[in-house]
């Protein structure tokens, strides 16, 4: 009260300046707060809708039998036991596929590739337009390369090897930047040592870049499990329990897709499946998130 | 790092060892078969191959959905064993051959709160044209626009509702584009003002599980099984499986019981019309 | 000896990788070539509309469709993208700096079906109830946007954290307030950042087909306003590949040429904008 | 506010300073969270002059420095005790919701040069365009005189659109210098301002320094003694005892450097010397 009074009077005396413009700013400012706590507000309204939506209406169809039951009237009722069977056969396809050719990359690239050499940086690039090559159009590269030419039909296998190119440069550039993490001075350790370079990637560096390595891992499981345009084509989307590799499969993205569109009465349960699927994401991104940050640290502190 | 070696390990070695254990247990008996195709033969012959299996324990038949033309794709790039098509063969498709297991007719659906039940054929062209925009100019609710539901290119309901209209696909106005009958079922289900137009199988399977879909009644004849059985219903056709080669083996075996009495009760149970 | 054979064994497996987007690009030019020889490019521009088992082959309208839902997504994506890291960086109070970043983070991790599904059981409804049919350009953009809002803010948000203290000291102690500061002095300084961002967005905008294909009608036709239903590039391969044959599933990798084209574009001027970011 | 003083360690002689005092801080406390950083500071800096605040690292002058301009606002967990009065004014009571107005009276220039990374112009015209000054004639008016204040009118003068991190170090130093001037301040606060130049630089910066303090009250940070000798008017010696900053002896230049009083401040003098 007394307060506010003292302070009109005192910036009067420092009208001299001009006063307009200060006037002008506040409302500025105060104007540009308001935007953003509205850009914010508007997406956490959206992002608890999204979720929450997801929560509500699939949490009800969810339970155990849910998980181990097989797929019945096209996912009408039952559970999705063969959809987790058929899902973590491409995923596991997908990485035995990926991780030892992006390990190897990346060691190739942090390693032995000078940082800014031409080389490396068109190997970067053109890592980059793999990483964001549309999806779709890995599928019809995977319809025609393993479906049709290699003969492996509609099958988990093709879908696997797809997800395998897709998910590549994704963990390449996680292990690039684990490897990249580890100091220096572990690698001039080991020169002096005369350690060779096998043994120093071997004994010294390839340890001290596990928490980059799993980054690689889980992210690139992180992207197979959310794919579903480019498996449409490769893996096909058969709602039974597989029995062989060779056999056509659907992964729980698919599932979810299928439900939601191709189904009548089918929401709920695309809910439920979406919600399994939604919670698995979310784990293993902030699991990424937190290596990611650690792996900061780790470097910070080097 | 070598916990990380032993998982990479012993994933590679269950992954070895599912393969070629579940490869080899069914050696004896390797019954597998892929049918892709119709929408509208999909549920039929999942329902045919589910209780053919239970008859042949070993034998697995798989089926994919997607459209005739796909089982007519799929059946040339040698992508399955046996294709599904829910009309007859062009002339240019003339070398596959067709089995006709079942008859069929296409449906005019709305949401079941529409007050339509009958429509002509001059007033579905003029749907279909674009001409009639509003559900008061058929006689139904003044003011509610209609929301015209057609199928994707390539589907054979497509081409056999459209030359019944006796339209070129350019002439059709539409607001949504669906793929399986199941998507065009539950599109008009969430649309009260749609109008779509799928097998009447599925139609009628789907208003049995509560779906809210009304089936219109054309030129005088409601879609029933005895309408179409009859010929009473102007548009109707047959399901077929297609294959490269004459069917032989495991397919022929499989037609032999889809023409069997029980291969019909199946047939008949889920709507459709049997071969007799 | 040992070092031979590794660095050997690590250069082919690299070769194999950066080999693999040229076998993609060969791939998709074997499975075009006939059709680009017989059917021609022009036609997929002049021809009278997409029916491709008729034989005309315009992509046009689906060209269009695409430029719009990415140029929309991204319109209405930026801007609030922009906003939100601004608010994580300089706005919120620190208990909301936490939640906020999971927030991205969640929605940066969701997969794009589960959008679709979204879209498709609650926006779609919505917009229904207001301009039928509701399946629209219009779901199409609001859904993208949403996709690849957390993408840009996510990269924004790096670009402001990298940014020195001491460009915020000096504004502060040239009496500059907090929304002059942010807009006249961080966000041109992090004008890299943010189109990089963008451009990453638009990337992904144009490359997504599940959700975009669940919401957007899939008509074939030149949009005449924001609630028309379209059909994206992407969305077209998705829908027809299953039954094309002939010079039809050529157009389909021809289409997908295209998309490449415009993708290898896009991530050329990011590492353009990149690489030439200025060093603080 | 009231805050207990207690008994200062040291003598703390207040002597007539020549001329009006322009700031002058009463038992001023600060510390960030839990951690004192600065007790009991009771200073008075004479307007129109260059006051030196020197000091080993640690003493706290920095944090001081930044009470001066409120830019301790900056990190939340800070708190201020005490009083600050710029003229008769308390900028925490009086000025209290907006530093904003305290700012454009009190300039800062810190220890790295950190221009703006747009052109020279923009880094100048940026903070009048934000004051309200949109004429652009009155603008490249007003710059050209700092400019030329400065010394920089002459090396770049005819590159205004040029990118301001293409300057020298010094060059940009001075431009920093300048940007701070657009606003005609009252005070100009320097956190070792030569920190990071070379001799040149920094003669050119000191011989600037003795320019400007014909129209600004200057509080200079320096640990370089020397350099306190050649441009300081008025001294202040801080000092870190048990951890936390304190002002130990305040007078003119040539009374501490000649006779100073505090044997901390004779210990001092003597290590550097």
């Amino acid at each position: 009260m007394n307060l506010s009074f003292r302070t009109n009077v005192n910036t009067d005396s420092v009208r001299a300046t001009s006063l307009i413009g200060l006037r002008n700013g506040q409302l500025s400012d105060l104007l540009f707060t308001a935007a953003v706590w509205g850009a914010f507000l508007t997406v956490t309204v959206v992002f608890l809708w999204l979720v929450g939506d997801v929560l509500i209406r699939g949490v009800g169809a969810l339970s155990w039998d849910f998980v181990v039951s097989p797929v019945i009237d096209s996912g009408r009722s039952g559970g999705i036991a063969p959809v987790l069977v058929s899902t973590a056969c491409i995923v596991a396809v997908a990485l035995a596929v990926a991780f030892p050719l992006a390990l190897a990359s990346a060691i190739l690239i942090s390693e032995f590739l000078p940082r800014t050499g031409t080389v490396s940086r068109l190997v970067i690039v053109s890592f980059d337009v793999l990483a964001g090559m549309p999806s779709i159009v890995f599928g019809l590269f995977g319809n025609a390369l393993f479906n049709q030419l290699l003969g492996f039909g509609y099958s988990l296998l093709s879908g696997g090897l797809t997800l395998a190119c897709m998910v590549l440069p994704f963990m390449i550039k996680a292990n690039i930047d684990g490897l990249r993490a580890v100091p220096r001075s572990y690698r001039e350790a080991g020169d002096a040592l005369a350690m060779s370079r096998a043994s120093i990637l071997w004994h010294v560096l390839l340890p001290a870049a596990i928490p980059g390595i799993i980054a690689g891992v889980l992210l690139g499981m992180g992207r197979a499990l959310a794919e579903t345009a480019a498996l449409l084509f490769t893996s096909g989307y058969v709602t039974r329990m597989p029995e062989s590799l060779m056999d056509s499969g659907r992964t729980i993205s698919i599932h979810v897709y299928d439900l939601a569109m191709n189904v009548a009465g089918g929401d709920q349960m695309a809910y439920a499946s979406a919600l399994i699927l939604v919670v698995l994401l979310i784990i293993i991104n902030f699991t990424v998130v937190r290596l990611g940050d650690w792996i900061q640290r780790c470097s910070l502190r080097a | 790092m070598k916990c990380l070696f032993a998982c990479g390990r012993i994933t590679v070695l269950a992954l070895v060892a599912y393969w070629i254990g579940f490869g080899s247990s069914h050696a004896g008996e390797n019954l597998r078969l892929l049918a892709t195709g119709s929408s509208t033969v999909a549920p039929v012959m999942a329902e045919l191959a589910r209780k053919y299996e239970q008859a042949h324990p070993g034998a697995r038949i798989d089926v994919q959905t997607g459209g005739s033309s796909r089982g007519i794709a799929d059946m040339i790039n040698g992508l399955c064993d046996m294709g599904m098509v829910s009309r007859d063969l062009k002339p240019s498709e003339r070398v596959l051959h067709a089995y006709t297991i079942a008859h069929d007719g296409i449906a005019v659906i709305t949401h079941r709160d529409n007050p339509i039940d009958v429509l002509d054929r001059a007033r579905l062209i003029e749907i279909y044209r674009g001409e009639v925009r509003d559900w008061g100019d058929v006689g139904g609710a003044a003011g509610v626009p209609i929301v015209v539901v057609n199928k994707a290119a390539g589907r054979s309901t497509l081409e056999l509702f459209l030359h019944y209209l006796d339209l070129s696909p350019d002439q059709v106005h539409s607001d949504i584009i669906i793929g399986d009958n199941q998507q065009g079922l539950k599109t008009v289900a969430g649309n009260r003002s749609g109008i779509g137009y799928v097998s009447i199988g599925a139609a009628l399977h789907a208003q049995q599980e509560g779906v809210p879909i009304k089936l219109l009644t054309l030129e005088g004849a409601e879609p029933t099984i005895a309408n179409v059985t009859a010929g009473n219903y102007p548009i109707t056709r047959p399901l077929n499986i297609v294959t490269r080669k004459p069917a032989q083996g495991a397919v022929s075996e499989l037609l032999a019981f889809i023409h069997s009495d029980e291969g019909a009760s199946v047939i008949e149970s889920l709507n459709f019309v049997p071969v007799r | 000896m040992t070092d031979r054979l590794l660095t050997w064994t690590l250069g082919a497996a690299t070769l194999v990788v950066v080999s693999l987007i040229a076998v993609i690009a060969v791939f998709l030019l074997n499975e075009s070539l006939d059709t680009l020889n017989r059917v021609g490019l022009g036609r997929f521009f002049s021809d009278s509309g997409w029916s491709p088992t008729m034989g005309r082959f315009n992509i046009l309208p689906m060209i269009v469709a695409s430029v719009l839902l990415m140029a929309g997504a991204v319109i209405v994506a930026a801007p609030l993208a922009v906003l939100t890291a601004v608010f994580l960086r300089f706005y919120a109070p620190s208990p909301v700096v936490d939640t906020g970043r999971r927030i991205i983070e969640v929605l940066a991790a969701m997969p794009s079906v589960v959008y679709g599904l979204w879209g498709l059981v609650v926006l779609v409804p919505v917009i229904a109830a207001w301009q039928q049919p509701g399946a629209s350009l219009m779901a199409g953009i609001l859904v993208l946007s949403l996709m690849i809002f957390p993408t840009i803010t996510i990269v924004v948000h790096s670009g402001l954290t990298a940014m020195p203290q001491r460009y915020i000291e000096a504004s502060l102690a040239l009496a500059l307030n907090r929304a002059y500061m942010v807009r006249r002095v961080v966000l041109p300084a992090i004008r890299a950042s943010i189109a990089a961002g963008v451009t990453l967005g638009a990337a992904r905008a144009i490359g997504e087909t599940m959700a975009v294909m669940m919401v957007t009608g899939n008509i074939v036709a030149v949009p005449g306003d924001l609630f028309d239903p379209v059909r994206a590039l992407t969305s077209n391969i998705a829908l027809e590949m299953a039954y094309a044959l002939g010079d039809h599933r050529g157009a389909l990798y021809i289409s997908s040429l295209l998309l490449l084209a415009v993708v290898i574009l896009l991530v050329l001027i990011n590492e353009f904008i990149v690489s030439n970011k200025c060093e603080y | 506010m009231d805050r207990i003083t207690e008994a200062v360690t040291c003598t703390q002689k207040q002597e007539n300073t020549s001329g009006n005092i322009c700031l002058c801080t009463e038992s001023l406390c600060l510390s960030y969270g839990t951690r004192a950083a600065l007790e009991n500071v009771s200073i008075r800096i004479p307007s129109r002059s260059v006051t030196a605040i020197i000091g080993p690292s640690g003493s706290g002058k920095s944090s001081f420095l930044c009470c001066l301009n409120r830019m301790t606002d900056l990190s939340g967990s800070t708190t201020v005790g005490g009083s600050v009065h710029l003229g008769e004014h308390d900028i925490h009571r009086d000025l209290g919701k907006n530093p904003i107005a305290l700012r454009r009276r009190v300039g800062m220039v810190f220890q790295l040069p950190n221009p703006f990374p747009f052109s020279i112009w923009k880094n100048l015209a940026l903070p009048l365009t934000h004051h309200g000054v949109a004429n652009k004639r009155e603008l490249s008016g007003i710059i050209e005189q700092v400019l030329r204040r400065v010394g920089l009118w002459e090396e770049v003068g005819g590159r205004l659109r040029d990118s301001a991190l293409t300057l020298s170090g010094g060059q940009q130093q001075r431009l920093c210098i300048a940007r701070a001037l657009v606003l005609e301040p009252e005070v100009l606060l320097m956190d070792e301002p030569c920190s990071s130049l070379d001799p040149l630089s920094t003669k050119r910066i000191e011989t600037l320094i003795g320019q400007l303090k014909d129209r600004y009250t200057i509080v200079v940070v320096t640990h370089d003694l020397a350099q306190a000798r050649r441009v300081a008017d008025h001294v202040a010696l801080f000092w870190n005892v048990d951890g936390v900053g304190r002002l130990i002896e305040q007078g003119s230049a040539a009374r501490i450097f000649q006779h100073p009083q505090h044997e901390l401040t004779t210990t001092y003098l003597e290590g550097q010397l």
